[in-house]
């Protein structure tokens, strides 16, 4: 406030009460938001691990525990924080902590918007043992077919992956690396397939070699009990 | 290089802010009657979407990642002042270019589209060149879609459109034949 | 119609007043000039598709005239029905639809088309947009399955055969028909596969009704030119930019790009080239703005069928384009006299 | 009582005389972008109710000490801690539609039906009334929601709040759930609101016509009486 100009603002208030009165309400709403917060704060990262667990056990068959790996310098490392980027995939093993497959993330613009895909990966076979998208917004009744038609969804479970799979018309496959794609949502089902090829070209010289996978380092309590 | 291009074309054609978002429509409905004051409001809003792109940005890096329950409202406070703050800059360096966009700058305040820029940039989670990008996208697809609308308005304004009709229900229809007609780029340059 | 052509020879001779007003005076003359041209097109695709077309002609047509028919002021009905400007919409729209589709749909389409494109906007000669186009979209974005689903071409034998899909219940789905097609412009798009020139000129593949016969509406289409009926620039202007567009793409990429006659003669580019992009009241006024209005036409449409997530991208181009059109008119207005500038 | 009269009032007239939406077309973002589907309405709606009338009562509770050159400031403040509250409240318990709501979650804030409210009437009453007029204008705003939302579900999807209400065979109008229904629809509900309104009006004219005949005729046969 210019104090000079007195005169004219004698009914204004005080600049040190405008700052007070900012300072309260930014304290109150501080303490509001840090206490809703805090309140959700366990059921929320609940939901969002139970959702990721699911879509894991989803596409990886037999799986009980599952943990995170993170790409970095030039090998691949457990990490226990929150959180999923680019370069981290997960790893699945079974009741007795071994080893058994990959779930890759990988995400291409489809038909509206980008299009993610996750995907369950046996180094052992190369074999790609199911598939989930796990955000679209493809044309409902068209395009979101690709998670609605079952008949899609099952081709992707058991597809071998010795070289680049390829969607092709419906009922015209016959080579094993090909997919059959939805009538009147080619472009969807392309789409699929090009994210799981392009992760899969990204990811397959960096896993790591077979027999040498990491080795389960968390073990959630909650994760066995759930799953026996 | 061709994720910032596809960016671009998506938020600019395929996601159009305003017409596949809804984002932004307080003004496009609103202030879309003329051509020249449309035309000026987006960019205005387009140089205020790339200015929060930049903080949203700051935000998120230095910020939020360790609070990020204050998101929201930091996102508010930042933009408000950001605003107020552009508003006074312009108004020094540039009379000239501040007669022709402050008036529109408190208008951008409530403008949806900003907060909601920042906010898919962070869901999205963006890099600051990728978020740029995407708000040169949206402000241009902002300005885009304001420009037509204001040309099929002053255009229908000399017609015998019903007097049951005119006004914000005939806006909204415009807008919707518009947002149909702008299904056509569904799918552009995502398929090869 | 005549005021209309005089304005766009020779704009310099005419006094506008400064907001451009659209009078187009439609008259039934010239609407009778439509109807011939569309004769050949509609005949071949009675010839190719059968009864199934002339059922979606009849029921789109009815569907036109009786949204006109209930949303006119009493007194002006007999004239509004007379001018058989809507009787041609529902013609024209009826011409963009697959020969599979459930007449119910081509109904519906008929009802838009005129309510959404002409009704809401005051009447004949108000639109921006084309209002068969509009029905089109609105079908196209409702029934995206149905709107897709192509019957094969027949031939005379096979008159008398319908889809079984054409019968389905209102508001129902329709049964998966034995006789579905793909057209060459999904063919080309989503399997890198040609179709022979030939049947692509005649119209005996699959498509739209009233699309595929590249030969007749050429014929309808030099018809109206003789009785300019329609400005020659437009369709100059896309069919030069669309050739122009794909013959780069296909120099650069042979195998996936369709050569410059393909872009031409398939799916609705002669039929929206000629009857829908040219139609007076949505299109330029101006000789320089056809000319901008034509060349955006053939990009967006090549740019849609090459790059874009549809096979076919005309009606979205048209639509695109008419909503452009006020701001071409704008910038394309002759000067006033005696106005700096 | 009579008090209490103009409360209810004030609570009445947001659902239909000045709703916000219908009349006033305010809050056109949300009202578009979550009612694909009638349940994103009803939380859509509830959310809003929540944040505007918590707004309300804080505003014209504090409306004392809140300095006028800050208010906006201040009104923002409030609201967005809400807003935060809400959807921190919605991941939390309902996952899969804060999922579907997205952004728009946040995006209340810039909800100018709020922020109106607070300027326009909050501010300037006391707290009885400023949360009946809260409540009665997001009251008229769920209404417009839940109008859109089940015609844009219906048509759409064939159901209504996840219920299939025509069997198997139904076509769904796929375009209702995309952004062109959204516009499309309401702009023919404002429409035919419009009708409606002008149609009572005109009833209403009819009426008082009426009204005022019976009363000429009335006194015109009185006056014969007494001439008789």
């Amino acid at each position: 406030m210019n104090t000079t100009n007195t005169t004219v603002q004698t009914q204004e208030p005080s600049s040190r009460r405008l700052v007070m009165s900012m300072a309260i309400a930014g304290f109150i709403s501080g303490m509001i938001i840090i206490a809703i917060y805090m309140l959700t704060f366990d059921t929320i990262k609940e939901n969002k691990a139970r959702e990721l667990r699911l879509a894991v056990f989803k596409v990886l068959p037999h799986v009980s525990h599952m943990q995170k790996l993170h790409f970095k310098d030039n090998k691949l490392v457990v990490v226990k924080a929150d959180g999923m980027d680019d370069e981290m995939i997960f790893a699945g093993y079974d009741k007795d902590k071994k080893f058994i497959g990959y779930a890759i993330q990988g995400k291409a613009p489809g038909f509206q918007d980008t299009v993610h895909v996750l995907y369950g990966y046996l180094s052992s076979n190369s074999n790609i043992t199911g598939m989930e998208i796990l955000d679209s917004r493809e044309t409902p009744g068209l395009g979101d077919k690709i998670f609605k038609d079952m008949d899609f969804v099952g081709e992707f479970i058991n597809l071998p992956m010795h070289k680049d799979i390829k969607a092709v018309k419906k009922g015209t496959k016959t080579h094993e690396n090909e997919i059959d794609a939805i009538t009147g949502a080619t472009i969807s089902s392309k789409v699929v397939v090009k994210i799981i090829n392009q992760a899969f070209k990204k990811w397959s010289p960096r896993l790591a070699e077979q027999g040498n996978e990491p080795a389960l380092e968390l073990y959630e309590a909650k994760v066995n009990k759930e799953s026996q | 290089m061709d994720d910032l291009l596809w960016i671009f074309i998506s938020t600019l054609l395929v996601n159009n802010f305003v017409l596949a978002y809804f984002l932004g429509l307080c003004p496009f409905l609103g202030v879309s009657g003329h051509l020249e004051t449309s035309f000026r409001l987006g960019l205005a809003t387009t140089f205020v979407l790339v200015i929060t792109a930049l903080c949203a940005w700051i935000l998120n890096t230095y910020v939020l990642i360790y609070a990020p329950y204050l998101r929201l409202i930091s996102f508010i406070v930042v933009i408000a002042s950001t605003v107020q703050f552009i508003e006074m800059s312009i108004k020094k360096l540039s009379p000239a270019l501040f007669k022709s966009l402050g008036i529109f700058l408190p208008l951008i305040t409530t403008n949806c589209a900003i907060l909601g820029l920042a906010i898919f940039a962070t869901n999205r989670s963006y890099d600051l060149v990728e978020g740029l990008v995407f708000a040169l996208g949206a402000g241009a697809g902002f300005t885009l879609a304001m420009v037509l609308m204001a040309g099929i308005r002053e255009e229908t304004e000399i017609m015998d459109v019903p007097v049951l009709i005119r006004g914000t229900a005939f806006n909204l229809i415009i807008a919707g034949i518009l947002s149909m007609a702008f299904m056509g780029f569904a799918g552009l340059f995502s398929s090869t | 119609m005549k005021n209309h052509q005089l304005k766009k020879e020779d704009p310099h001779l005419l006094l506008q007043s400064a907001p451009l007003l659209r009078q187009e005076l439609t008259t039934p003359a010239a609407m009778k000039d439509v109807w011939i041209a569309l004769l050949p097109a509609t005949a071949a695709s009675l010839w190719f598709f059968g009864l199934s077309a002339l059922l979606i002609i009849l029921t789109s047509i009815a569907g036109a005239i009786l949204t006109e028919w209930v949303f006119t002021d009493k007194e002006k009905r007999r004239f509004a029905i007379s001018d058989t400007s809507a009787g041609l919409t529902g013609l024209l729209i009826a011409l963009t639809l697959p020969p599979g589709l459930p007449l119910w749909m081509a109904f519906l389409g008929g009802c838009v088309s005129i309510g959404l494109g002409k009704v809401v906007w005051g009447g004949l000669g108000s639109n921006i947009f084309n209002p068969a186009l509009l029905g089109r979209a609105f079908l196209l974005g409702t029934f995206p399955i149905a709107m897709t689903t192509w019957g094969a071409a027949g031939g005379p034998g096979e008159f008398f055969q319908i889809h079984s899909s054409n019968l389905a219940l209102p508001f129902m789905q329709s049964q998966v028909d034995a006789m579905s097609a793909a057209t060459p412009l999904g063919l080309m798009k989503f399997e890198q596969q040609g179709t022979a020139l030939w049947p692509l000129f005649t119209g005996n593949t699959a498509g739209s009704i009233g699309e595929t016969s590249a030969l007749f509406l050429l014929l309808g289409g030099i018809y109206l030119l003789l009785r300019r009926g329609i400005d020659w620039r437009i369709p100059a202007a896309i069919f030069l930019t669309a050739a122009l567009f794909s013959f780069i793409m296909f120099l650069t990429d042979g195998d996936k790009y369709p050569s410059p006659l393909f872009t031409l003669f398939s799916g609705g580019l002669l039929l929206g080239a000629f009857f829908m992009a040219t139609d007076p009241v949505t299109s330029p006024l101006t000789p320089r703005g056809c000319w901008i209005f034509g060349i955006g036409i053939g990009f967006l449409v090549v740019l849609i069928r090459l790059f874009g997530g549809l096979p076919e991208g005309m009606l979205y181009a048209i639509l695109l384009m008419n909503a452009a059109t006020p701001l071409i008119d704008r910038y394309t207005q002759p000067k006033i006299f005696g106005r700096q500038g | 009582m009579a008090t209490d009269v103009s409360a209810y009032e004030e609570m009445i007239k947001g659902l239909w005389r000045d709703n916000p939406v219908f009349v006033q077309v305010l809050g056109m973002c949300p009202m578009l972008a979550v009612t694909n589907s009638a349940i994103n309405a009803v939380v859509m709606g509830l959310a809003t109710f929540f944040v505007l009338v918590t707004s309300s009562f804080l505003v014209s509770s504090f409306k004392q000490w809140i300095p006028k050159q800050v208010r906006i400031s201040l009104y923002v403040i409030i609201i967005a801690t809400f807003v935060t509250v809400v959807d921190y409240s919605i991941l939390a318990m309902l996952p899969a539609i804060h999922k579907e709501l997205g952004a728009f979650i946040p995006l209340i804030v810039a909800n100018c039906m709020i922020l109106g409210r607070q300027e326009a009437f909050a501010s300037k009453h006391n707290v009885k009334y400023a949360v009946m007029d809260a409540v009665g204008m997001s009251g008229g705003f769920m209404i417009a929601l839940l109008a859109l939302g089940s015609v844009r579900e219906i048509l759409g999807v064939g159901a209504l709040f996840g219920v299939d209400l025509f069997g198997a065979n139904f076509e769904p109008w796929v375009i209702m759930i995309l952004p062109p229904g959204g516009f499309l629809t309401l702009g023919l509900l404002l429409l035919f609101f419009n009708w409606f309104t002008e149609r009572r009006r005109q009833f209403l004219i009819k009426v008082a016509d009426a009204d005022r005949m019976l009363a000429v005729e009335k006194v015109s046969t009185e006056g014969v009486k007494d001439n008789g």
